[in-house]
């Protein structure tokens, strides 16, 4: 039987992915499915709990997860749009001007 | 088949929603007369979000301790209302800030007013909830505004900076979420008072210790990232020096506000639970905070980069109240927000009045210590304002910051944490040298020559913020009383 | 007869001030004059005092003011004028007068002449202040004080630039001012320790209060009580092994020796002693008494040694005031106080007129002081020479002159007591003091005339000086006659037991008065032989051990700036250099230079580039994911 | 007029307030007029001061926090009346003397707001407010030191900052652990020192309290090791800031010991006794080598104050009447005479614009009244009896000789080392023949300079030669506290070492 | 049984496309993945008896999200290999698995338990959809609106960072020039 640990498993290893992608890429938009990824794994966690539960409100909070996702995206490519006009590039590599 | 469900309008309770309704619509109307009217001035929408900002002000004074709304989504106690008005306060005071004599870009849009005015929704949403899905929505919405207020400044530092917050945003996102998901799968529930009942029982398995662990420590990197704790703080100097030095001021602020009222609903769970590793790591968090941050801001060339570390700094010095999880330690929180904010609005604001287009005095910064060299012979109110500031940031007395920081180490001692305290005050004798670097420069050295002014872009209304900055820093002595009591009633009536 | 105590004391101070007043103006006559008026003034009330405590029997005791209070303490401006202190004013006050007045003289030519009386007046005031003090904190104040205004006249003619130790051992008047200001203050330090003692086991430093309380005190605080104020004596009164300063104190101008460095101020640590001889009588600190005078007579010996070689006419002159204290400490440390104080009294005189004595042929001779460029002086310096005949056979305890007297009863009180090895050691002195006196005396006066190889032309001083020298002279003859009278007067007094001799020495007392006089003579005998006809110089002798020995001090001083000065000084550089500087500093510099360097390393995680930034992120999670998984694994 | 301690405090940091209006060229006479009626009001205070009455006079309290427990609480005792005098003496002989001609409208104002803090710091009863005038005392000092100061004066004037502040950050901990106490014990928070004398406190908490209140005094003093920052301030400071540092910022250390460690934590205090002995006789005897092998004449005289600094440290723990009376005494005599030093130096400093010794030589010839002057002050710093210095010194040393024979012997070698190094300067200086013709010509002092030393050369003798009226009221507020510090001390060794005065005992 | 097997394939399909979109060097690849990885990630909803979020799932990322990068990719012309600086790889692959070994242990743990009672249980015989939308319009509301409130700042904030008007920044150019070009 397919339990709640199952799918918490499921999640745990797609979010570990995800992070993997978030400190492998250096490219900006790859970088931002990696974190569309993490986004996922916690809507399976939130969807698990919620059928095992039986209560709704995790599918709410995917749900939500989902419109920031979104949300993120447009605001997200509209920074990667400014940023490609000005520097021509995607890569964070180029992005380093301000430290120390 | 469904009932229908009938809701009485009194039992949503609405008016805990007028706040944040007031800010939303405020910011609806600014779209809307740009829409009819283009080319209005600047200083239109900064009066508009004055006023917007003040009737919600009015009305969050209005609003009656200890009360939820709406499905009891909405939760109006004390910790809400104060940092409700910290959050008003800041913002009516950093928003004059654009009335400056040279123009900058983000305020040739309105939209960056309604921006502004959603994004103090979405920080006010966040802080009147203990339902993580509207403190997650309410994040993002004013996250994502903040994001492109930074880049709304328009220049290469400005973009690079809000990608850097955007991209470390929403990784602190997915750790937010994750952290939330392990919650309510534990739990069953996203709301945390039921969430503090159940996990009252499951305490004791120790089977699911580690998880209940693991959850939390997703949710502490989220607000790790936001507090700016080490090691999430990266990208906080970078945004700062990106940012406009009114909206670096503002983020040293507000946001961190908002944040530090969900973490003490969420980690003074934890901490009231028993879950005593909560309370250490954030200790150890807090530490490091306070004293690598610290410890690089000696190092800097750049004021603002300076101050960027150093808020880093005193936001690991709350941090540490916050673990001791007492009433007083969460006055301290709020205190020290109140008095800081002046304190460092009058910073910023300094740094501000003397941004010039084009960086004169060093290739890379705008504000090199250089720049301020000698100060004292070219502007001595100028240098003596901007000195007062530096004491007050180092924990001088009388001065604001200073209140707020005996206060914070008093509360740490109450708790037993003498140690703590003691590394809290030696922390503050490092911070005081980079202070201090600064009024050494100003004060004992001579001028760098120069043909342009260091107030390049100095304006009545920012005179008039820095004058307000300076009578609230040198005068906290005398509404210490009535801010300590206040607070201190609402924290306690909070139950915090 | 309060009053005269008031100007008996005051008189010298205003006399000061008034004298300060022009301190920095050019020389004006009447301002000595008008210094020795009120010190004559002074000498007046001390007499009338001196003469109403004969005639009483008892002192006058009077407070002025309070002066230090603090929890039990209570110092009061309190004087004391009895039997003891009222001898000590007449004499102070009588050689000072006779010195101020003899100073308008010698100091003629002198730029800084006002000044000088102005310091020579403070010196009295604080010697009077030392004298009539009624209780030890007092007494200090005038022990200090006397040091101070030593310090000053030593280094009177502070212009003078340093030189090496082989052409002037003195190195410079400011050096030889310095030197002896230390290293009284050595001795003032245990001196003030022996205050501390008595206040705290008494609850006072009223001398009546501190005596009366003397017989319920343990031994060991009376013997330490004993033996550190006889260590702040010693300082004062020049006594091995803190010597070296007095000789070097002959830099300064002569009067200034006359007065401080053989007639008063050396003699205070006598003072001290005899004042304080109901603790030194006590029979606990018998052993500390005996010390006192074995020291004593060390030191007579000692100093007298160093003087049979010495070619400086006032450094002989100095030699033998320091052999002389010896006696009188022999005298005080015996319990023989009154003998030690008539000694005291007797020295004063023929040793003050000793030094004018000299002080003339060093004007004379224009401020040379080498005796071997001396000889026949006797021709031009009729007056001074009979002066410093009379005052060296006095020295040399020639009867019926002032110092047989005295030292004879010193040296009977030797026998006396049975301390036969001190008798003995005092009998060979006293032959070697009327040696090197007369020595001195001989190359000074007879002979060869020896300063016309160096184009000198002395001349006689003037007569008003040499008239105001004549009180000295005849106290120096006819002094020894009062001794009767004296110890009478003197042991008069509740606070100063008598001291006869056992009816044993009594009848020896001619003989061994005869053998010491043999002892003077002859070694008058021999400087005769020796040094009546002119120089004669021994370069075999003057080569030989013991004569550099001598010559050189004992190596004494060499040993002290060897040994003390240089190694303090650079321990003190050590000090500075080394642990100041490179470990104290350094430490507090490298833990903000270690914060520095920390911010410098921790920085470099601020790479800039964004990746590292998530990647610090992942590592936070991960750390703090370890630590819980960790913990909940324990749990 | 029951306020005047507020008028005392804030006149000058309204003169300073109002002083940004003067003109620059009138500064120095505003400076100096404001400066005179302060110190005329100061006097005022102690005519109107009683003498016999042990307790605090002229309180005031208006409270500030008081849910926290803070307020404005000052009033004046014996001890810390005549240091308040002193404060404003100097400043003021310090403003007449001061030769600076840069940025004058900027040293006044400097100054005045300094001594509104300095005179706060020893009026202060409640801790915060104390706290407060302590820590904003390094503000003007810094910038004078910074502003004015020699070649290396910003590394100095940072170091003495930071220095000072870590220290007092660690007593802040300190005071906040106290009140927390204060607050457990009787439900009310309070900083009020007077409220937590009555506090009785557990032996090992009064041990950390006391190491926490340490720290800071001890490096205000400064004791060895925590000295170094001394010397290069008063190095590199003009010479007014030397003197205000020497006269008064200093005594702030051994003042707060009287004032807070010791009635606070009496077993403490006779617990550490050893320690603070070993450190004060290092401090005397180490400070004072050093003194001697400096080639500078203001680093003599500055590591000079820090030697001196260990009599009255010594003093302060002699824990009897005779020993902290005369501490408190050498406090003001080490004020008054240190100042007039660093005032002599930079009296040649501006005449030549170097204090190296090995510039100098046979000044008395030239300068005579300069050197009386200074001669007299090297009495007085030597401790010669009938000056100020002496009746300080021999009570500490009186008092101490109680307490440790032995370390009195030590500590008083400061009588002789003193001597030493201050007379070696002197001879240096002053003595010899003229060797370097750029002396030859020097003006002696002029009318600005005598007016400012002659009057602390009637106070150093004067309070020589009659120091009642000023020991006396010092003595009175002593016995009291000695008296109380004997009633609230618990350990045996407490009760024993702490000595009462007969007058006490029979008051009792 | 079905049930067993279609998470466990799922599963690894998932796992699998969502490695390809982390580790491909081709951006077109990365997006495909990551597409069809959503597309599966709707199928576990419909396995967990959420149709409506299944439904959100498909519409809002592989409609818009995915349209959104894809013209996004065309717009930055990336559809070519991507040269990019790896990261020290051991870093990478020690902290990810670090952290998949740590929640795979957090996760073992019975993390479910049988005492909690649902707050807002699904009702027999509701469909998915009409019971979301029950607890979406009442308890909800808010968020709800809030989301509403993120999207319209999203939008703006899309609308003006990729706008024209931020090709010339007042920031940087001089006040005179930009009023002659106000001006004209």
């Amino acid at each position: 039987m397919i339990g709640l640990s199952h799918y918490l498993i499921l999640s745990g290893l797609l979010f570990a992915i995800g992070l993997v992608g978030v400190i492998r890429r250096r490219n900006l938009l790859m970088l931002f499915f990696a974190t569309e990824i993490m986004l996922n794994a916690a809507n399976i966690a939130f969807a698990a709990a919620s059928y095992y539960y039986n209560d709704l409100t995790g599918q709410m909070f995917a749900f939500f997860i989902i419109a920031v996702a979104a949300s993120e995206v447009a605001v997200g490519l509209g920074l990667l749009i400014v940023l490609y006009k000005k520097f021509g590039t995607l890569d964070l590599d180029d992005l380093a001007s301000m430290k120390g | 088949m469904l009932e229908p469900i009938s809701v009485s309008l009194a039992s949503l309770n609405l008016v805990t929603l007028a706040p944040m309704l007031i800010a939303i619509s405020g910011g609806l109307i600014i779209l809307i007369i740009d829409l009819f009217k283009d080319g209005l001035h600047k200083s239109l929408y900064v009066m508009m979000t004055i006023l917007v900002l003040f009737v919600d002000f009015g009305s969050v004074m209005g609003l009656n301790v200890n009360e939820r709304g709406f499905f009891d989504v909405m939760l109006i106690d004390g910790v809400a209302i104060i940092s409700q008005l910290l959050i008003l306060a800041a913002s009516i005071l950093f928003i004059p800030l654009a009335l400056t004599s040279k123009r900058f870009h983000e305020y040739s849009y309105p939209e960056f007013f309604a921006l502004f005015l959603f994004m103090i929704a979405g920080f006010q949403f966040m802080v009147a909830s203990d339902n993580l899905i509207l403190i997650f929505v309410g994040i993002e919405t004013a996250s994502l505004a903040l994001y492109t207020l930074i880049a709304l400044h328009n220049r290469n530092n400005s973009y690079e900076a809000a990608v850097k917050y955007f991209t470390m945003g929403a990784l602190a996102a997915g750790f937010f979420v994750m952290g939330s998901a392990i919650i309510y799968a534990l739990t069953g529930s996203i709301e945390l008072y039921q969430v503090a009942d159940v996990l009252q029982d499951r305490i004791n398995e120790p089977a699911v210790m580690g998880t209940i662990l693991g959850g939390s420590i997703f949710l502490l990197a989220a607000f790790a990232f936001k507090l700016s704790l080490f090691p999430f703080h990266t990208w906080t100097p970078d945004v700062y020096e990106g940012a406009s030095a009114p909206l670096a001021g503002y983020m040293s602020i507000v946001p961190k506000i908002a944040v530090f009222v969900v973490a003490m609903r969420i980690f003074g769970m934890y901490i009231d639970l028993g879950v005593e590793w909560v309370r250490i790591l954030i200790l150890i968090l807090a530490v490091l905070t306070m004293t690598l941050s610290n410890m690089m801001a000696l190092v800097q060339q750049d004021v603002k980069r300076m101050l960027a570390y150093s808020s880093i700094s005193h936001a690991g010095f709350v941090m540490a109240a916050l673990a001791l999880d007492t009433t007083k330690g969460n006055t301290g929180i709020f205190l020290y927000y109140g008095l800081f904010m002046f304190t460092n609005l009058g910073a910023f604001a300094m740094l501000w009045i003397s941004r010039h287009k084009n960086r004169i005095f060093h290739e890379r910064y705008d504000h090199p210590y250089e720049k301020f060299a000698g100060l004292v012979k070219i502007m001595p109110m100028g240098a003596v304002v901007m000195g007062l500031f530096m004491l007050s940031l180092a924990g001088v007395p009388p001065f604001s910051i200073f209140w707020g920081k005996i206060y914070i180490m008093s509360a740490a001692v109450d708790a037993g944490y003498i140690w703590l305290a003691i590394v809290m005050g030696l922390n503050s004798a490092i911070a005081a040298f980079y202070y201090l670097k600064l009024i050494v420069y100003m004060f004992l050295y001579d001028p760098v020559q120069n043909d342009n002014t260091v107030y390049y872009n100095a304006s009545r209304p920012l005179m008039t913020i820095i004058g307000i900055a300076v009578a609230a820093t040198v005068g906290s002595v005398f509404f210490m009383q009535p801010l300590i009591s206040y607070i201190f009633y609402m924290v306690s009536a909070s139950g915090y | 007869m309060e009053k005269f105590v008031y100007i008996a004391l005051f008189a010298p101070l205003v006399s000061s001030l008034f004298a300060a007043l022009f301190g920095m103006s050019p020389k004006k006559t009447f301002v000595g004059v008008i210094a020795s008026l009120l010190l004559a003034t002074s000498f007046v009330a001390s007499a009338i005092l001196a003469a109403y405590v004969v005639q009483t029997g008892h002192g006058i005791h009077v407070t002025m003011m309070d002066w230090i209070s603090a929890g039990d303490l209570a110092i009061p401006f309190g004087f004391v004028v009895d039997h003891v202190s009222v001898t000590m004013m007449v004499v102070v006050t009588l050689v000072s007068t006779v010195v101020h007045i003899y100073s308008i003289g010698y100091m003629d030519h002198d730029k800084s002449f006002n000044r000088f009386f102005s310091y020579l007046s403070a010196f009295v005031f604080s010697m009077l202040v030392l004298v009539m003090s009624d209780n030890f904190a007092g007494l200090f104040i005038g022990w200090e004080g006397v040091g101070v205004c030593s310090w000053l006249l030593i280094g009177f003619w502070y212009h003078k630039a340093d030189q090496s130790p082989e052409v002037n051992p003195s190195i410079s008047p400011s050096w030889a001012a310095n030197e002896a200001f230390i290293v009284n203050r050595i001795a003032d330090l245990a001196m003030l320790v022996g205050i501390f003692v008595l206040y705290w086991n008494t609850g006072s430093l009223q001398y009546d209060v501190v005596f009366a309380a003397l017989p319920y005190l343990d031994e060991s605080i009376l013997t330490l009580a004993a033996i550190a104020l006889f260590i702040g004596a010693m300082g004062k009164s020049a006594q091995f092994p803190l010597h070296t300063w007095l000789t070097d104190a002959m830099e300064g101008p002569t009067p200034v020796s006359a007065l401080i460095h053989a007639a008063t101020m050396v003699t205070a640590g006598v003072f001290l002693v005899i004042r304080a001889n109901p603790l030194y009588s006590m029979p606990e600190v018998s052993e500390v008494s005996f010390f006192i005078a074995a020291l004593g007579t060390f030191v007579a010996f000692f100093a007298a040694s160093m003087a049979l070689v010495e070619r400086d006419l006032k450094r002989i002159i100095a030699y033998s005031t320091l052999s002389q204290l010896g006696y009188m400490f022999a005298a005080a440390g015996l319990g023989a106080y009154w003998i030690a104080l008539f000694h005291l009294a007797a020295h004063a005189f023929f040793k003050a007129l000793l030094f004018l004595g000299a002080g003339n042929v060093m004007h004379a001779m224009h401020d040379e002081l080498d005796i071997f460029k001396m000889g026949g002086l006797k021709k031009v310096m009729r007056g001074t020479y009979l002066y410093m005949g009379i005052a060296s056979i006095a020295l040399a305890g020639i009867p019926p002159l002032a110092g047989f007297f005295s030292k004879d009863a010193i040296i009977e009180t030797a026998f006396n007591e049975g301390t036969l090895f001190l008798w003995a050691m005092l009998v060979v002195t006293a032959g070697m003091t009327a040696f090197y006196s007369f020595r001195q005396v001989f190359l000074t006066f007879d002979g060869d005339e020896r300063y016309k190889e160096f184009d000198i032309h002395p001349h006689e001083m003037y007569k008003f000086v040499l008239v105001a020298m004549s009180p000295l002279a005849l106290l120096a003859i006819i002094a020894g006659f009062f001794q009767g009278a004296f110890q009478k007067f003197v042991t008069s007094s509740p606070l100063m037991p008598d001291y006869v001799m056992s009816e044993h020495t009594h009848h020896l007392a001619i003989y061994l008065g005869i053998l010491v006089l043999i002892f003077a003579v002859g070694g008058i005998v021999l400087a005769w032989k020796k040094y009546g006809n002119g120089l004669k110089r021994d370069e075999k002798c003057e080569n030989s051990f013991i004569f550099q020995l001598l010559k050189n001090q004992y190596y004494i001083p060499k040993f002290y700036a060897e040994f003390i000065s240089k190694p303090y000084y650079l321990l003190s550089q050590i000090m500075w250099k080394s642990v100041d500087m490179k470990i104290v500093d350094a430490t507090v510099d490298s833990i903000a230079y270690l914060f520095f360097k920390g911010g410098d390393q921790t920085r470099k995680m601020q790479t800039g580039n964004l990746s590292n930034y998530l990647n610090w992120m992942a590592v936070g999670l991960v750390l703090m994911l370890l630590v819980a998984a960790v913990t909940a694994l324990i749990a | 007029m029951d306020n005047i301690l507020s008028v005392l405090i804030f006149f000058p940091a309204v003169a300073g307030l109002l002083g940004f209006v003067v003109d620059k060229s009138s500064a120095r006479v505003y400076g100096i007029s404001v400066a005179t009626v302060e110190l005329l009001l100061a006097i005022w205070l102690w005519m109107s001061f009683d003498g016999t009455n042990a307790g605090m006079q002229f309180v005031e309290l208006i409270p500030l926090v008081p849910d926290f427990g803070i307020n404005y609480y000052v009033g004046v005792d014996g001890i810390s009346l005549f240091i308040v005098i002193m404060a404003a003496l100097m400043t003021l002989l310090g403003m007449i003397g001061m030769s600076i001609e840069k940025d004058i409208k900027n040293m006044i104002i400097s100054l005045l707001f300094l001594e509104m803090t300095m005179i706060g710091v020893f009026v202060a009863l409640d801790a915060i407010v104390f706290y407060v005038f302590w820590e904003l005392s390094l503000v003007p000092m810094l910038y004078i030191i910074g502003a004015w100061g020699g070649p290396r004066r910003i590394y100095a004037s940072i170091k003495f900052f930071l220095y000072t502040f870590t220290g007092s950050l660690i007593m802040l901990v300190g005071m906040l652990f106290m009140a927390y106490l204060y607050y457990s014990v009787s439900g009310v928070w309070s900083f009020s020192i007077t409220d937590w004398y009555a506090l009785v406190l557990p032996v090992n908490y009064q041990v950390w309290l006391f190491m926490a209140f340490f720290a800071g005094f001890a490096i205000k003093v400064p004791m060895f090791p925590f000295h170094t920052w001394l010397p290069y301030a008063h190095g590199q400071a003009p010479t007014i800031g030397s003197v205000i540092l020497a006269a008064v910022l200093l005594k702030m250390g051994t003042y707060g010991f009287v004032r807070f460690s010791l009635p606070l934590f009496p077993d403490a205090s006779v617990m550490m006794i050893p320690l603070i002995t070993v450190l004060a006789v290092i401090m005397i005897i180490y400070t004072a080598m050093v003194a001697y092998a400096q080639e500078d004449m203001k680093q003599v005289i500055a590591y000079s104050s820090v030697s001196h600094m260990g009599v009255i440290v010594l003093g302060t723990f002699a824990m009897n009447a005779e020993g902290i009376s005369g501490s408190i005494f050498l406090m003001l005599s080490h004020g008054i005479v240190s100042g007039a030093l660093f005032m002599l130096v930079g009296v040649i400093y501006d005449r030549r614009h170097t204090k190296m010794m090995s510039e100098f030589g046979g000044l008395a010839a030239v300068m005579p009244k300069y050197a009386v002057i200074f001669g007299i002050m090297l009495m007085a710093s030597v401790g010669l009896p009938l000056t100020i210095g002496f009746v300080g010194e021999f009570l500490v040393l009186l008092g101490f000789y109680k307490v440790s024979p032995i370390a009195t012997i030590l500590a008083g070698t400061t009588i002789i080392i003193g001597a030493i190094y201050m007379l070696t300067l002197f001879k240096r200086t002053f003595f010899g023949p003229i060797t370097n013709e750029a002396n030859r010509n020097l003006p002696d002092l002029d009318t600005k300079e005598m007016s400012a030393l002659v009057p602390l050369v009637l106070i150093v003798v004067w309070l020589g030669v009659y120091p009642k009226p000023v020991l006396e009221p010092i003595d009175t507020s002593v016995k009291a506290l000695l008296s109380f510090m004997e009633e609230k001390a618990q350990t045996p060794e407490a009760k024993e070492t702490i000595i009462l005065t007969k007058q006490t005992k029979e008051a009792e | 049984m079905y049930e067993q097997i279609a998470f466990y394939l799922f599963s690894v399909l998932t796992i699998g496309l969502f490695l390809v979109t982390v580790l491909s060097k081709n951006i077109l690849y990365a997006m495909t993945s990551l597409a069809a990885g959503m597309v599966l990630i709707s199928g576990f909803f419909f396995l967990l008896e959420a149709d409506f979020l299944g439904v959100v799932q498909l519409i809002v990322y592989v409609g818009a999200v995915m349209a959104l990068y894809a013209f996004a990719m065309m717009f930055f012309d990336a559809t070519r290999d991507i040269k990019e600086k790896t990261t020290n790889d051991a870093l990478v692959f020690f902290l990810g698995g670090m952290v998949a070994l740590v929640l795979v242990l957090i996760f073992l743990a019975p993390v479910f338990s049988e005492n909690i009672q649902a707050m807002y249980p699904s009702v027999e015989g509701v469909g998915n959809a009409q019971a979301v939308g029950m607890v979406l319009f009442t308890k909800y509301l808010v968020p709800f609106e809030v989301a509403a409130l993120m999207l319209l700042v999203a939008m703006i904030a899309g609308i003006i960072l990729a706008g024209k008007k931020m090709d010339h920044s007042l920031t940087t150019n001089d006040d005179k020039v930009i009023s002659q070009e106000d001006t004209k």
